[in-house]
């Protein structure tokens, strides 16, 4: 089965996650959303690893499941601040900082 | 299938090698020491770390290798000079946050808790944010020397991550700094997504992560030429949005505006340096031979940036957004020095980076003496009549101002001078008229701040200058001098940038 | 050439004089009208010294030159401070400083309850320097710096009391439209050296032998209007009525006996272009011509003695100007007419002061009369100054005037029946009304109140009156004896050509002009001598009369050509700059801070608004690429 | 030591002993800074001396390496030009500090800092025409506006934080065209036989330049220097400024630093761009005969005094502007001569408004009336510097002004006939505030008023005696120009018009 349809599913990840990040309003699902954007980087990198026939992008995929991780911890730990402080995950309620 | 145990040049990483085992100490510290001795212990251990790392630096400060990590971290000239800058400018902000006014005494407290109020009253100080300086710095560090795409992407992940929390933890307006770090994060993350899809394609084009293939499999003009534009594109938005660069600096007004001053002002310095570093070197190294794809898009968004900046920082009524928007305009400027693409861009931008990053430590520095019962003060029309109550502190402010507006004798004027002088070299004409421009119209507001200071009457209403805490005394007084000596006798830093500043290949 | 050391004291004295009074100020008005007439009698003493080494020197030698040092040298352009003594200059010096120094005299008593005498005699002293410059000047340029010299003196003197609103603006017209003057002088030195590439005055006379009649012509019409402004001739001359704001000597000195007639001296020493520019030159005699009967016409109008007689030095000018415009035959005589009239107009003018002294203050003629009996010493130096200028033999005005109309009349062709028949008529008027001032004032009924009390004036006032008028008799006969005069200026104007064929004969010519005088006196002694005038003039006059009182309209002309519209434009000007110019400025301003609160918008603080925002932008930079690409 | 540099450091000196004077001591610190301006006055005079008016190269040159980078020199040296303007400049500092004696009081900071910010602006102003190395005269030509900014903004009257704003921004932004202009140069060196900012050796440049290139360079120098002279339209900064500053600033600012613009003119933009000047001459002109004209109108339109002054000089400074452009010995020597005589005649006007408006607390021009019988020698001090303001013959305005229109009507009568109109305007412009203020009965409110003291008098003397004396013998000044003029012209390839009809053809 031809490897670049894979591409084309990365894509469409990538594209719903990004899409999903401008239109969800809850914190949480908004960095789900980014968590797509990622695995479907994933999802490229493993595929030009095949088409390649190298290693490299598959050592790049660990690598951002790693970061990923980190990410969450990172965030997770912010958003739920916010969340107490505010009682909403809503990002739209945190809209102090304008103009 | 065997693997070869990897060969560190440990000589060459010292500088990374010792900050984060800074870092680390820190975390220890955390955990095990005594909340009394915590802050100054803390405190040393940074302190130590970032001039130890200094000083291993300068021990090789002539060496040049492209596998100082098995080829994923080049180290050269152009990479010292990065790295010294990072090394200065941070040092100079941690004396800024060691000012602990600035910072919460309990960062997971709710605000306005009674967990809150009552941390305060037992005069609790947050000190994660050393350790944390300490990770972003190292990050910071590694990230201009990274000459292949992983060690790009965890060197970017590493001084975002710490800077996303460092921005929540201002004492006082809780909910705008949270606010400020959930919006860095969001985007932040967002913006990582793009470059690690960019990562990605890049790979696909070259079947290869470091620049070095990349640049060849370019110069080979083997593999699909739509993948290496989807990998420059995504990859240029994501480090783009790290130096704030229009149109995707959105995040910067808010989050320069919520964060802790002290930690706004390590941000804005320290993170232009390391990105713009990250920055010339894929491009000079890497997509250089592509620039027929990339140059005039990044001339048009450098145009855009550079005037977008300056006109909306007319209207601003806050010094730190003022600011924030004042650096875009200068990523703008700065931007001229990566089209240039050529050796007196690359000296160019080196110097300016050096000297931007110093006045912005400084200016941020003078923002934290202005206070009043409730904290510091940010709303520009409470600052009017600053110049009768503390004519000292006025002065040094306008005068970092000039020096951002780019008046002679003082190092914005040279480094505006060198690289616009180097943009118009390599045939942009474009970005030296729009960079005129837009430093008339930038003159336009830091004079507006100038006369506020200066020519308008004081209001009373509480606003009042504190006396400096001995080292953000040392820091404003550091940065003013180096900037004023930059101005005058700039020859030694520029020759000293000439001689040494190359990318290795 | 030959050359002298002394000329420049000359100027130095009276200089000196005014440099030390302005200095030292308050402290020098106990002796400072002495000192300032001492300096100029003394001048007046070099001017005979240099006179009498002229004489003693054979003709082609007479004219003296003395350079003091190189004033202004860049590049082709090299000025001398350069001064020429020749028999022309000379008479205006002795002129300048003869008379100069009798007013000098007359003012110690007229000035004596002035507060600011000292201040007075020092611009006396610094007109009489700056008016030898003038004559001295031995280039354009020199002439120019006396030239304006005398302009500022004139108007210090005029303002000199300037607390008088009417009197500082009276001043400033003065200044104002001499400059309007001087800017034809400044084009004239321009063409001069863009043309000839010299401006001494023997490097032009040297050079117009080769110029082209063009270049020549353009100077001389420069110079013409440089003259009317200064002479107070047709167009420019609106100024001078004022000007009799100023204290009855200085009127009498400047206004009448020196400055005014600078115009004629600037025709008469550039008459080497005026020669070879027959248009230039036909275009002074039409000046000269309008301004006498111009001047004539307004002096019939005025009641105020002092009015009437500043329009009549106008109107005789028009004659020395005539005369100056009729070439070589004429210049001899506009000079000889300038010299008479500065001794009887001076006079005159002197004895108007005096009349002045007795009535306190007193200008309005319809106020006099009868004042024969109360100061008859006045009268009878008015009285022979008014013979004089109408023209009556053997007076000095007879000789030089009546030169002029016959030369006019020998003009040839139309024009100079044109000319003659104009002087002729203009003497009709001067007749007329100069007589109308001698019986308004002196032989006519008493017409002012009894608490009046008339007095001849001082042996110091009417001393030099007397001088004046013995000038006034004596000067004509003495300069035609011999043609005397025309022998001696003919080395600077040239020899004088008698026509051949002339139209009219002297004698004919006299006969005509004294019956034009009798006639105009005849009107005159019935209308006012044995008919009764009232004491205030009457409105119901015809409107000629009216316009001739208001000088005809030359004031509501300039006002309605120049002044309006010039206030018009300022007003305007200065609005625009405001509004237009700087409102650009501002503009730009406002315009970037508008775009700045515009944009600021974009910053909604919705962090989705802003992932939205990376996310076009990356589309967007994709895009890019892509197009460049392809 | 070299003779510029010494007189370009004395004033520092000065500023720094002055520092040293304790607050309280004013009397002190206005003999220190009285002591300081004569010092280099007379060691300018000394130098007058010293200078060979015959050789037309530079004199007293020092050239210092600065930034060798980018070819950047100290480099120092004086023309016939430049030294009159040096000597107007020294001249006229201690008149203008005696004069001033007591503008810097009440002002919003303390009397040492305006001296402070004097004598460092007479530095600056002694380098501008020193400077030989476009780098360093542009670093001059910028920073001298931040002191005439406080020094306007802090020390002026009325709408003083405006005006400073305004006169800023213009400056700035021409600056910064100039500096588009300079980085061209730069590159444009850079390509033909290295980086240099050597006035000399760039003025051979524009054999390689494009006429495009040769304009736009051309324009943006003309730009700033009609901002800084100023031509109309670009005048509109002058009078408010002009109002606004204390009289002394306002001598300083249009005696001298507006001398920048016209000095500019001839140095760099006839020097470095001989083509382009002939191309735009015509243009130039016609802008001239504007400023002569519409600057007369408008002063004699103005109601206040001091704004009256500046439009008589923008008038004034419109005949510079044509005889520089005339391209004739005698409109180079002219304007130059003029530059001088301007400084002179405006100094004497402004110091007497100056004491005029501080005795009668207003500077409306119909609030005064019959001076001269109250205060004659006051009355008398301006009517005299009016005289010179309006060139009357005799006085040294006459010479210059006289020497400008034949100069210019050899080459382009049309311009020298408009302009010759303005000497009418000139004694409609000068008569009229004459005769209003120091003519006329004595209005209520001037009847008090005190005459001049002998401070006062000591300080305008030698003003006027400047004026009379050059008036009746410019050779000494002449002397020193014409080679200096002639050497312009000759090197701009012009030759003096021949008298079209002289004897000689």
């Amino acid at each position: 089965m031809n490897p670049y349809n894979y591409l084309y599913v990365s894509g469409l990840l990538f594209t719903i996650g990004a899409v999903g990040v401008v239109v969800r309003r809850n914190a949480i699902v908004v960095f789900m959303c980014v968590e797509l954007m990622l695995n479907a980087a994933n999802l490229t990198l493993v595929t030009f690893s095949r088409i390649n026939g190298t290693l490299d992008g598959q050592v790049v995929a660990f690598f951002t499941m790693v970061v990923a991780a980190c990410e969450v911890v990172v965030g997770l730990a912010i958003i739920v601040t916010i969340y107490r402080s505010r009682r909403s995950a809503s990002i739209d309620d945190a809209s102090l900082l304008k103009r | 299938m065997e693997f070869t145990a990897p060969v560190l040049n440990y000589a060459q990483l010292a500088p990374i090698l010792i900050v984060l085992g800074g870092a680390l100490i820190g975390v220890l510290i955390e955990a095990f020491a005594p909340r009394a001795s915590r802050h100054s212990s803390q405190l040393f251990i940074t302190i130590a770390s970032l001039v130890a790392a200094f000083a291993a630096l300068v021990r090789v400060r002539n060496q040049a290798s492209v596998d100082a990590a098995m080829g994923s971290v080049a180290f050269d000239g152009a990479g010292v000079l990065l790295q010294g800058s990072i090394l200065i400018i941070a040092l100079l902000s941690v004396f800024l946050i060691a000012d602990q006014e600035n910072f919460t005494a309990l960062a997971a407290a709710v605000p306005g808790s009674s967990e809150e109020r009552e941390s305060l009253q037992r005069d609790l100080r947050v000190t994660e944010v050393y350790p944390l300086t300490l990770f972003a710095v190292a990050g910071m560090l590694l990230f201009p020397l990274s000459s292949d795409l992983i060690t790009l992407f965890v060197a970017l992940e590493m001084l975002s991550l710490p800077l996303y929390l460092m921005a929540g933890l201002s004492r006082r307006r809780r909910l705008m700094s949270q606010e400020s770090a959930l919006k860095y994060f969001l985007l932040g993350a967002f913006s990582s997504a793009f470059f690690l899809f960019g990562v990605a394609y890049l790979y696909g084009y070259s079947a290869s992560i470091t620049f070095a293939g990349i640049q060849s499999s370019v110069i080979g003009g083997s593999g699909n030429d739509v993948f290496l534009l989807l990998g420059i594109a995504f990859i240029s938005v994501g480090l783009l949005f790290k130096v704030g660069a229009v149109p995707f600096h959105a995040w910067s007004p808010d989050v320069y505006q919520g964060a802790p001053t002290a930690v706004t002002g390590f941000m804005a310095a320290a993170t232009k340096v390391a990105a713009f570093g990250a920055i010339l070197r894929i491009y000079y190294v890497a997509f250089a031979n592509a620039q027929w794809q990339w140059r005039p898009a990044l001339i048009l968004i450098a145009i855009v940036t550079m005037v977008f900046g300056s006109v909306v920082a007319i209207a601003q009524r806050d010094v730190k957004r003022m600011l924030a928007y004042s650096s875009i305009a200068h990523a703008g400027f700065l931007l001229a020095g990566v089209i240039a693409l050529s050796k007196s861009g690359l000296d160019a931008s080196l110097f300016y980076l050096f000297a931007y990053g110093i006045a912005t430590v400084g200016a941020f520095g003078v923002v934290t003496l202005v206070r009043d019962s409730a904290g510091e003060v940010t709303d520009l029309n409470r600052w009017s009549g600053l110049g009768k109550r503390s004519p000292l502190v006025a002065s040094v402010f306008a005068f970092f101002l000039l020096a951002f507006a780019g008046i002679p004798l003082t190092s914005g004027f040279i480094g505006k001078f060198s690289i616009f002088s180097a943009a118009y070299e390599s045939g942009s004409t474009w970005i030296l008229i729009s960079g005129v421009l837009s430093s008339a119209i930038a003159a336009f507001f830091y004079i507006r701040v100038i006369v506020l200071m200066f020519f308008k009457d004081p209001v009373e209403d509480g606003t009042s200058v504190v006396i400096p805490s001995a080292l953000t005394l040392t820091t404003i007084v550091v940065t003013s001098a180096i900037t004023l000596l930059l101005g005058v006798f700039p020859a030694p830093l520029i020759t000293f940038i000439e001689s040494s500043a190359f990318f290795i290949r | 050439m030959t050359t002298s050391t002394s000329l420049v004291y000359l100027i130095a004295l009276p200089l000196l004089g005014a440099t030390v009074l302005l200095l030292a100020g308050r402290r020098s008005d106990k002796w400072g009208h002495l000192l300032a007439t001492a300096l100029s009698a003394s001048s007046f003493g070099v001017g005979l010294y240099q006179l009498s080494q002229m004489l003693a020197r054979p003709t082609e030698e007479r004219a003296v030159t003395q350079k003091l040092f190189s004033w202004i040298n860049v590049g082709t352009f090299n000025v001398d401070a350069g001064l020429l003594l020749d028999q022309l200059s000379i008479c205006f010096v002795l002129l300048i400083t003869g008379v100069g120094t009798l007013i000098h005299i007359y003012s110690i008593s007229y000035m004596s309850h002035d507060e600011n005498r000292r201040r007075f005699f020092a611009y006396l002293n610094l007109f009489i320097a700056a008016m030898l410059l003038l004559v001295l000047g031995d280039s354009y340029l020199n002439l120019y710096v006396g030239w304006e010299g005398v302009g500022l003196a004139s108007y210090l003197l005029i303002g000199f009391w300037n607390q008088k609103p009417a009197y500082a603006t009276a001043s400033k017209k003065a200044f104002v439209m001499n400059r309007v003057g001087d800017m034809g002088l400044s084009f004239a030195i321009m063409i001069a050296f863009a043309t000839l590439g010299t401006v001494s005055f023997s490097g032009v006379e040297e050079a117009s032998h080769t110029a082209s009649k063009a270049a020549l012509t353009a100077i001389g019409i420069m110079l013409l209007v440089a003259a009317t402004g200064k002479s107070a001739q047709f167009p420019l001359q609106a100024w001078l009525g004022d000007a009799m704001a100023g204290p009855t000597p200085v009127s009498a000195l400047i206004h009448a006996a020196t400055m005014v007639t600078a115009g004629v001296y600037l025709i008469v020493r550039s008459n080497f272009i005026f020669d070879a520019a027959p248009t230039a030159q036909l275009l002074v005699v039409i000046v000269g011509a309008i301004t006498l009967t111009f001047g004539a016409l307004v002096g019939t109008a005025k009641d105020d003695i002092k009015k009437a007689l500043a329009a009549s030095t106008m109107s005789q000018i028009g004659y020395m100007i005539l005369g100056a415009g009729l070439g070589p035959a004429g210049y001899a005589f506009a000079i000889m007419h300038l010299l008479t009239h500065g001794f009887f107009k001076a006079g005159m003018f002197l004895g108007a002061g005096s009349v002045m002294h007795g009535m306190n203050d007193q200008v309005d003629m319809r106020r006099y009369g009868a004042l024969r009996k109360f100061m008859p010493i006045t009268f009878a130096t008015f009285g022979l100054g008014y013979l004089a200028i109408i023209g009556v033999p053997p007076f000095a005005g007879f000789y030089s005037k009546d030169a002029i109309i016959e030369t006019a009349f020998n003009a040839g062709g139309v024009k100079g029946i044109l000319l003659g028949s104009t002087a002729l008529l203009g003497a009709a008027i001067t007749a007329f009304y100069m007589t109308r001032v001698m019986v308004l004032t002196f032989t006519s009924k008493q017409r002012w109140e009894d608490n009046q009390h008339p007095h001849e004036s001082p042996l110091l006032m009417w001393a030099p009156m007397a001088i004046l008028a013995v000038g006034s008799v004596t000067t004509g006969f003495l300069f035609t004896r011999g043609d005397a005069l025309v022998h001696w200026l003919s080395p600077v104007v040239g020899e004088h050509a008698e026509g051949e064929n002339l139209l009219l004969q002297p004698i004919v010519v006299s006969g005509l002009a004294l019956l034009a005088v009798a006639i105009g006196v005849a009107i005159a002694i019935m209308k006012y001598q044995l008919s009764e005038v009232d004491a205030i003039a009457p409105h119901d006059v015809s409107v000629f009369t009216r316009i001739a009182r208001k000088d005809l309209l030359q004031d509501s002309f300039n006002e309605a050509v120049f002044m309006r519209p010039g206030q018009a434009l300022t007003s305007l000007l200065v609005k625009g700059d405001q509004n237009v110019v700087d409102g650009a400025v501002r503009g730009i301003g406002r315009t970037a801070l508008g775009a700045g609160s515009v944009l600021r918008k974009t910053q909604t603080g919705f962090a989705r608004s802003y992932a939205a925002l990376i996310l076009i932008g990356a589309i967007v930079l994709i895009a890019g690429i892509w197009v460049v690409t392809q | 030591m070299n003779a510029l540099t010494s007189m370009m450091l004395l004033p520092l000196l000065g500023s720094l002993l002055i520092a040293v004077i304790p607050n309280d001591q004013v009397l002190r610190i206005k003999q220190a800074a009285l002591g300081t301006t004569l010092l280099i006055a007379i060691s300018g005079v000394m130098a007058w001396f010293k200078f060979d008016a015959g050789n037309t190269s530079l004199q007293f040159v020092q050239i210092s390496q600065w930034i060798p980078s980018f070819g950047i020199n100290y480099a120092v040296g004086v023309d016939g030009l430049a030294l009159v303007l040096i000597l107007m400049s020294v001249l006229l500092a201690p008149i203008v500090v005696l004069a001033g004696w007591n503008e810097s009081e009440g002002g919003r900071w303390s009397v040492k800092v305006f001296y402070i910010l004097i004598l460092v602006l007479e530095t600056m102003m002694i380098g501008v025409f020193a400077a030989t190395d476009i780098f360093l005269f542009y670093v001059f030509f910028e920073a001298m506006l931040i002191p005439v900014y406080f020094l306007i903004g802090g020390f002026g009257s009325g709408e003083r934080a405006a005006a400073a704003v305004k006169f800023l921004l213009y400056s700035l932004f021409g600056g910064l065209l100039m500096l588009a202009s300079i980085i061209g140069l730069y590159v444009i060196a850079g390509k033909h036989g290295g980086h240099t900012f050597d006035v000399g050796q760039l003025s051979e440049l524009h054999k390689f330049m494009s006429p495009t290139t040769q304009n736009l360079l051309f324009l943006g120098f003309f730009i700033a220097f009609a901002i800084k002279a100023p031509v109309w339209p670009l005048h509109t900064w002058l009078p408010d400024a002009a109002a606004a500053a204390t009289p002394g600033t306002s001598v300083l600012l249009l005696g001298v630093l507006d001398k920048v613009g016209t000095f500019g003119m001839i140095r760099f933009c006839l020097a470095l761009f001989p083509d382009a000047s002939k191309t735009f001459t015509p243009i130039i002109l016609v802008l001239a005969v504007i400023s002569i004209v519409y600057g007369a109108f408008l002063a004699i339109g103005a109601r206040d005094i001091k704004r009256l002054i500046a439009y008589t000089s923008i008038s004034h400074f419109g005949f510079i502007t044509m005889g520089i452009f005339a391209m004739t010995s005698q409109g180079h020597s002219g304007a130059t001569l003029y530059m001088f005589n301007h400084g002179f005649s405006t100094a004497a006007l402004f110091l007497v408004a100056g004491w005029m408006i501080s005795r009668r607390g207003s500077s409306t021009i119909s609030d005064f009336g019959g001076l001269q019988r109250v205060t004659p020698v006051m009355a008398w001090s301006f009517f005299i510097a009016g005289m010179s303001s309006l060139a009357l013959p005799g006085l040294s305005s006459f010479v210059s002004e006289f020497l400008v229109l034949v100069g210019t009507y050899t080459r382009y009568p049309v311009a020298a006939v408009i302009a010759t109109f303005g000497i009418v305007l000139a004694a409609l412009y000068i008569l009229i505030p004459v005769q209003k203020a120091l003519h006329g009965p004595t209005t209520p409110g001037n009847e008090n008023l005190t005459d001049l003291n002998l401070r006062e008098k000591i300080a305008i003397a030698p003003v006027i005696a400047v004026i009379v004396a050059l008036g009746f013998y410019p050779a000494p000044l002449l002397n020193v120009i014409n080679p200096a003029s002639a050497h312009v012209i000759a090197s701009q390839g012009f030759t003096d018009p021949v008298p079209s009809e002289s004897a000689g053809k």
